[in-house]
């Protein structure tokens, strides 16, 4: 296990290449148009005021010194502070909003394995028959769906014209359990708040279906791949031969050896999960990282629109390396 | 002594886009206990459909079209699904040609037995462990591998592993398709004369496939030669090594080396083997056929009994006989 | 003279007598290939197909489907009907001139990258894995927001984050091409550097594009439909699905579901069309998926 | 087979408490002290009167907080705050307030003349945002004594009381905001409501603040739930959640409410005011024909009814309706609409049908809502009733329309709106048309009579003659047209049947204090 900490260690340095690259494109294009300032005085305050405000943000350095001094404070460990209101720290404003963002995408992720695997089976056991062409259709259906265009058709159906669940927002008035993890749900479960329970299980439907439907079409198709392609393998028809059930044989043997690429393709399409989060949470007014960054450009917030691609890189990065040890974990063939 | 297995008038075809590939095309043949048969033929001949048949296993898109196999006087292709599981592994068992593949990559060499064991029989765990490592410990496998993984064995090694799940129930018949063949020489004649110990002390029959005469000759009490999706000569070993009266045999035989006689012409089969979608009218082995006459190309020759026990599909000797 | 290992033209002639579809999924290539040729022609055509002018008050405001305005009209009394089949042509131009972008520089640099190598290549490299790993979106979000809005602006932010897809296919081709006979061959007997690329690695390499393209293609439409719905994408009154549906949103809570339900219908359609289409080739190019 | 039953039952198992948890309904928390909740989609920015300057985060000051002059509610006269009275020295340099006695910031800091010197210190020294309302009026803050406290102004201004009630004169605790930077404490405050919890983003719950000089609010507890977008907001509403849904509700939705007549809704002018912005000094609209061209030919009607399905006004000058001194100043000098007038000055400068004046207008969709494009389209569609007008719609987001754009003089013709930073004609006209500061607001007008008239209106301390000035100012305004008045907003909130007490004035914060549930 020892190599495993030196791969570990080299997959995290090989992150930070990747993310200076990012950053510097970024940071460049940010700066060609607007500062925050303006964006929030907007023609309010004495031009004075407004230059004396950006001198204290330092936004009016040369950006190579903004860019390398940024650089300087992030290899501290230092996102630094946000550039309007109360200038908080970017960190503080992370930390607020990746919760929301986090419950969102694990629920739409465990919705999208669940009805993933169970059409990717189906199909694959259905080689060229009626209900292989049909999951077929529904993986390149749904990945082809428009987030905010089937969040807009729920919120239609769900809550304007049936009026069963909230189009918006996270939980009801007054119900926010006390803060343990910031998942809504765990938390009510935590501290047995029934009612906050509901309320935000309501609140999370809608977004976490629409964005578990649309990833769910490629893992469908995944499955459907992968357990084909398993199925064709010699130790299944041996484990046939074995007078194994057809059961075991699917799920045991087949679906075990196939998740092994599945859960390599998890990792890549991650950075599509938190794309589709991204849509999702402002078509739900969901209040997460998504609708912080769109919020922030508009602001022209330079520091915390690079902490949250710095953050967003850093997820990628950590998942890829958890898709990897975990990887480690069920094929026993690899050893780092 | 009753016949372990009987096979009459089969037919497995396989429908491709491409047509009707007819892979085993109306074979008969008979087995008793304890008998090992050699299934010789070259590759796409439809020894191992025939052999997956058998285990009602032919993949899909091939189905069995017709003719009966009976399996201790029961007509297995009569069975539904469930019922031929119970067949599968406990009185009918196979170990397949490659063992890097025929294992589950991600489960231990004890569990593959265990799993076995315990859908068979209702056993403990703890039961199915010590009879696993009882079996282990039969193919040669040091009880310490038996929590290894399949990768970390070598390819003989492997093959143990699969022998031991084959005989784990304690089978009637074993199916082995081209058992050795992806090992080296002597790993091979290891496993063969591994094999020969087993069948002898389990009393099992065995259905031997295989591409390589000079390797079935070692094992066979009979050997079967199939060209074509049919059996063309059928006959207790040591009388096929004699006579090996098709001409396919003769051509065949020929074209092995044989150690014994080094000065040997080799010589190798003119003709490509048929195409099994449109197969030739008559006597499928016709167009390569050294002895072949108007009537070959007509009609096809059917299996004739020439003496006991010795079957050969040629006109030649329907002549000698009439 | 150079014995070509595989030759592309060959092979896709070969592929492309198997199209006729037979079975099921093959299909699937066809479907598409209509659903696009049809969104095509509709952006061609579409001052002759549609009944009004698309920016132009031309009814009450926001009629409910009716006779004279089939799919309604929108908050500014314009039709629906004509904004979504003049909308054709912002998404099909926006995807088209992404797609190429990203192609032609995706490809050129991939050639240049693979063959040069060295330095080169492990700069280039390092710049489109970082893009290429990273939510596509939420870059192109940034720099459209930057670059301000436009057909060209919103087409460059797009084709920044598809760029990567073709760089990293057509350098891993080169890389293994640059090893194979057939340019050894040309090595030998003297072909310049350029003549290499162009002629004998850059003709076997294009053949992979087009399902990659497709499916591409599919994914800018979603993109620009993102930046749109986000405002960020062509300027009012443009006719933008991406935009008309947000503008549809806001009716929302009031039962107006018309002015959001059909432009984002057009969304899918044409992504969906693409997929197909995608599908497809993948399908007929890689048989063994087939049987 | 039966190993498959197992499975379905299990599901069957996970699924059906999950089933019966949604159908409970959530009625629990309802019997309690039923708070008034308050539903807005604005956001509080930073809890800190030296940095905020935005009109959400001003409401809540006033709510939590209270200067030393305060607005009676429903009208723009002002009243005592924490300041029992002042007076002014004659010359008009000097502001002298006498305190109210005993009070105490919810952290219990004595409220005295040095806690409010060393809040405004406090402001000038941090020079954010909003300082500059403090800064480039105030000289000096002095404490004459214990409860009298002296504002030294560096010239006379005639509106300094009007000044006095911003956000930036609202006195916080020493002990709870440090002296240089910004913080955003819950405590600190002196006002008629404290801060019980706030969850930023998601809900402020205020408690009524017992030590309070003045009247209980009306209800103990009251919520601000923040919303993200306004049909959930209006939902919320339908559905109960929410007994007012405040200013951001969407023309099409206060509509639809109005006409099933389940809520209340209510409306007055609010002193938002959007308008078109001319560049003035470079062609094309240093030709002042143009300018009144287009003055004549804007369709104002038509924006509000049609955008914004009356839910804003047709506006005629800079300074709001409803503002004294207000005039309908551009339709005296133009009327409604006049393209016939607008057809003839674009002949006189040179342009016909062949030969159109072509124009790029700008608009930004990021700024001022979802309509804004929709506004623009209007424009362009009324300009080009003319026939003479060929206009470009072009646009940039917020950042770079504000921050770029406007000071460099890019557009040559622009959409603009302004919310007021204190009640007074002054602030409303200014900014844009005296030379000293239209070139920061894009403008860049210069007329020597017009800075004359702001001058003279700025020091004057009779309302009486700054009346008259103010007039004059929008007549010459409107003569000129450097800036185009479009229409002014209304402040609109809907609340269940069973509330009462929602003033809206045109001061535009909603004093939460007063609103109570029948």
């Amino acid at each position: 296990m020892a190599s495993l900490k030196v791969y570990i260690v080299r997959r995290v340095l090989l992150a930070i290449p990747m993310i200076f690259i990012l950053l510097s494109i970024v940071f460049l294009i940010m700066r060609v148009a607007g500062d925050p300032v303006s964006a929030i005085l907007g023609g309010h305050a004495p031009q004075e005021q407004i230059e004396q405000i950006k001198q204290q943000l330092g936004l009016n350095k040369p950006i190579i010194f903004q860019f390398f001094g940024y650089i300087g404070q992030l290899l501290r460990g230092n996102l630094g502070r946000s550039l309007i209101w109360g200038q908080r720290p970017v960190v503080n404003e992370i930390w607020d909003h990746f919760p929301a963002t986090l419950e969102l995408s694990i629920s739409a992720f465990l919705i999208s394995i669940i009805i993933g695997i169970f059409t990717g089976t189906v199909a694959a056991t259905h080689r060229n028959r009626f209900l292989d062409h049909t999951f077929r259709l529904y993986g390149i259906i749904t990945y082809g769906l428009f987030i905010p265009w089937i969040g807009i058709m729920l919120q239609l159906l769900f809550g304007v014209y049936l009026g069963l669940l909230p189009i918006g927002g996270r939980i009801g008035t007054l119900m926010e359990p006390k803060s343990i993890t910031g998942l809504y749900v765990l938390d009510s479960l935590l501290t047995l708040n029934f009612d906050s329970l509901v309320s935000a299980i309501k609140h999370l439907i809608l977004p976490s279906v629409t964005l578990g439907v649309y990833l769910s079409g490629i893992y469908t198709r995944l499955t459907r791949t992968h357990l084909m392609e398993t199925l064709e393998k010699d130790f299944i028809k041996a484990a046939r031969a074995r007078g194994l059930s057809e059961r075991a044989v699917i799920y045991k043997h087949g679906l075990k050896n196939a998740f092994i690429p599945i859960l390599t393709m998890m990792g890549l399409q991650f950075a599509l999960l938190l794309v589709g989060a991204v849509l999702t949470e402002i078509t739900f007014s969901w209040p997460g990282m998504g609708t912080l960054l769109f919020e922030r450009i508009t602001y022209r917030d330079f520091t915390t629109v690079q902490g949250i691609i710095v953050f967003f890189a850093l997820i990628v990065v950590t998942v890829n390396l958890l898709v990897d040890i975990i990887y480690a974990y069920i094929d026993p063939r690899i050893r780092y | 002594m009753e016949a372990l297995l009987r096979i009459k008038n089969l037919k497995v075809y396989y429908y491709l886009r491409e047509g009707v590939v007819k892979a085993v095309d109306g074979v008969n043949f008979s087995m008793r206990k304890g008998e090992t048969v050699g299934l010789v033929g070259e590759s796409g001949s439809g020894k191992s459909t025939l052999g997956l048949s058998i285990l009602k296993l032919v993949p899909s898109p091939g189905k069995i079209v017709d003719g009966q196999i009976l399996f201790d006087s029961k007509d297995i292709t009569k069975l539904d699904n469930k019922k031929m599981r119970m067949i599968r592994g406990k009185q009918v068992s196979m170990v397949f040609q490659d063992p890097m593949t025929s294992l589950n990559p991600l489960m231990r060499i004890e569990d593959h037995l265990t799993e076995t064991i315990k859908t068979h029989q209702k056993v403990t765990q703890e039961e199915a462990k010590e009879k696993a490592a009882l079996l282990l410990g039969e193919v040669g496998i040091p009880p310490e591998r038996a929590k290894d993984y399949p990768h970390q064995f070598s390819g003989g090694m492997r093959q143990r592993v699969g022998i031991a799940l084959a005989i784990a129930l304690n089978p009637d018949l074993l199916i082995a398709d081209e058992f050795t063949s992806s090992l080296d020489v002597i790993v091979q004649f290891q496993i063969l004369n591994l094999m020969k110990k087993l069948k002898a002390s389990y009393n099992m029959g065995m259905i031997f496939i295989s591409h390589d005469i000079s390797l079935v000759s070692e094992i066979a009490d009979k050997i079967a030669l199939m060209y074509a999706g049919q059996i063309v000569e059928f006959a207790p070993a040591d009388a096929f090594f004699e006579e090996h009266l098709h001409p396919y045999s003769e051509a065949l035989l020929n074209s092995v080396p044989n150690v014994q006689l080094s000065d040997q012409k080799l010589s190798y089969i003119p003709g490509m083997p048929p195409d099994l979608v449109n197969p030739p009218k008559g006597c499928r082995f016709y167009p390569r056929c050294p002895y072949a006459k108007d009537l070959c190309r007509e009609k096809e020759p059917p299996l004739i009994e020439v003496k006991p026990d010795y079957m050969v599909k040629c006109f030649r000797y329907d002549e000698k006989r009439s | 003279m150079v014995e070509i290992k595989y030759s592309p033209s060959k092979f896709i002639v070969s592929k492309l007598k198997s199209i006729c579809p037979r079975k099921g999924t093959e299909y699937f290539a066809l479907i598409g290939f209509i659903i696009i040729l049809s969104i095509i022609l509709m952006a061609i055509f579409a001052p002759f197909i549609a009944p009004y002018n698309p920016i132009k008050k031309v009814g009450g405001i926001l009629e409910e489907p009716n006779g004279r305005f089939i799919l309604g009209t929108d908050g500014l009394g314009r039709d629906i009907f004509s904004r979504i089949i003049f909308g054709a042509r912002t998404a099909i131009s926006v995807t088209f001139l992404a797609v190429i972008i990203s192609l032609s520089f995706g490809v050129l640099l991939g050639l240049l990258s693979g063959y040069i190598g060295g330095k080169f290549d492990s700069i280039f490299s390092l710049v489109m894995d970082a893009i290429y790993s990273f939510p596509g979106l939420i870059l192109a979000i940034v720099l459209s927001a930057m670059l301000g809005p436009g057909i060209l602006n919103t087409a460059i932010a797009i084709a920044v984050i598809y760029t990567p897809t073709y760089f990293r296919m057509v350098r891993g081709l080169v890389l293994s091409l640059k090893e194979s006979l057939f340019v050894e061959a040309a090595r030998a007997i003297g072909a310049k550097d350029r003549t290499i690329v162009f002629k004998y690695i850059f003709p076997n390499v294009i053949s992979s594009v087009p399902i990659v393209l497709s499916l591409n293609a599919a994914d800018a439409v979603l993109t620009l439909a993102a930046l749109s719905f986000l405002g960020l994408g062509l300027p009012a009154p443009t006719p933008d699905w991406g935009f008309d549906l947000k503008a549809g949103h806001a009716y929302l809570a009031s039962k107006i579901w018309w002015p959001s339900t059909f432009p984002g219908l057009m969304i899918v359609i044409l992504t969906l069309g693409f997929s197909l289409l995608g599908e497809g080739i993948n399908e007929i190019l890689t048989p063994e998926l087939r049987r | 087979m039966k190993a498959r039953r197992m499975g379905i039952f299990k599901v069957i198992l996970v699924i059906l408490p999950l089933v019966a948890l949604y159908l409970t309904p959530a009625t629990a928390s309802a019997s309690k002290t039923k708070p008034i909740v308050l539903g807005t989609t604005d956001k509080i920015t930073v809890l800190d009167p030296a940095k905020t300057y935005d009109f959400y985060t001003w409401e809540v000051f006033h709510n939590i907080g209270e200067g030393l002059l305060k607005y009676k509610p429903g009208t723009t006269e002002l009243m005592p705050g924490i300041a029992k009275s002042y007076k002014v020295s004659s010359d008009g340099f000097e502001y002298t307030f006498k305190l109210r006695e005993g009070l105490k910031f919810t952290d219990g800091q004595p409220l005295n003349a040095a806690a409010v010197k060393w809040s405004i210190d406090r402001v000038m020294r941090l020079k954010l945002d909003p300082s500059w309302l403090v800064s480039a009026f105030v000289k000096r803050v002095e404490v004459v004594d214990n409860y009298t406290v002296k504002f030294v102004l560096k010239k006379p201004v005639s509106f300094f009381p009007s000044l006095v009630t911003t956000t930036p004169y609202i006195p916080v605790s020493s002990k709870s905001y440090p002296a240089d930077k910004v913080a955003e404490p819950t405590v600190g405050h002196y006002g008629p409501y404290k801060i019980k919890k706030w969850v930023r983003d998601v809900e402020l719950v205020l408690e009524a603040n017992p030590d309070y000089y003045g009247p209980q609010p009306k209800s103990k507890l009251f919520v601000v739930k923040f919303y993200k977008n306004a049909a959930t907001m209006r939902l919320a509403l339908e559905t109960g959640e929410i007994d007012v849904a405040w200013k951001s509700l969407r023309p099409i939705d206060i509509k639809s409410l109005k006409s099933k007549g389940k809520q209340k809704i209510l409306e007055v002018p609010g002193p938002y005011i959007r308008y078109i912005i001319c560049r003035c000094n470079k062609p094309p609209f240093d030709d002042v024909r143009l300018r009144e061209a287009v003055a004549a030919a804007i369709d104002r009607d038509r924006i509000c009814r049609e955008a914004y399905k009356g839910t804003v006004k047709p506006l005629y000058s800079m300074v709001p309706m409803g503002m004294w001194s207000h005039i309908d100043a551009f339709k005296q000098e133009y009327g409604e609409r006049n393209l016939e007038l607008a057809k003839k000055l674009l002949t006189e400068a040179g342009y016909s049908k062949e030969n159109p004046f072509e124009i790029e207008l700008w608009y930004t969709p990021t700024h001022y809502g979802d309509l804004e494009a929709d506004v623009a389209a209007i424009i362009k569609e009324s300009l080009e009733e003319t026939g003479l007008i060929k206009v470009t719609l072009k646009s940039a987001e917020w950042a770079t329309y504000a921050a770029k754009y406007i000071t460099a003089g890019t557009m040559p013709i622009f959409l603009l709106g302004w919310y007021p930073d204190y009640i007074d004609p002054d602030d409303y006209t200014t900014v844009f048309l005296h030379s000293k500061w239209s070139p920061d607001m894009g403008v860049f007008y210069s007329n020597p009579t017009m800075d004359n008239l702001l001058d003279k209106a700025r020091t004057e301390i009779e309302i009486k003659n700054r009346t008259e000035l103010y007039k004059k100012v929008q007549k010459l305004m409107a003569k000129e047209a450097p800036v185009i008045p479009l229409f002014q907003g209304i402040l609109t909130a809907a609340t269940q049947p069973n509330i009462e007490g929602v003033i809206l004035d045109p001061v535009m914060l909603l004093r939460y204090y007063l609103i109570y549930r029948k």
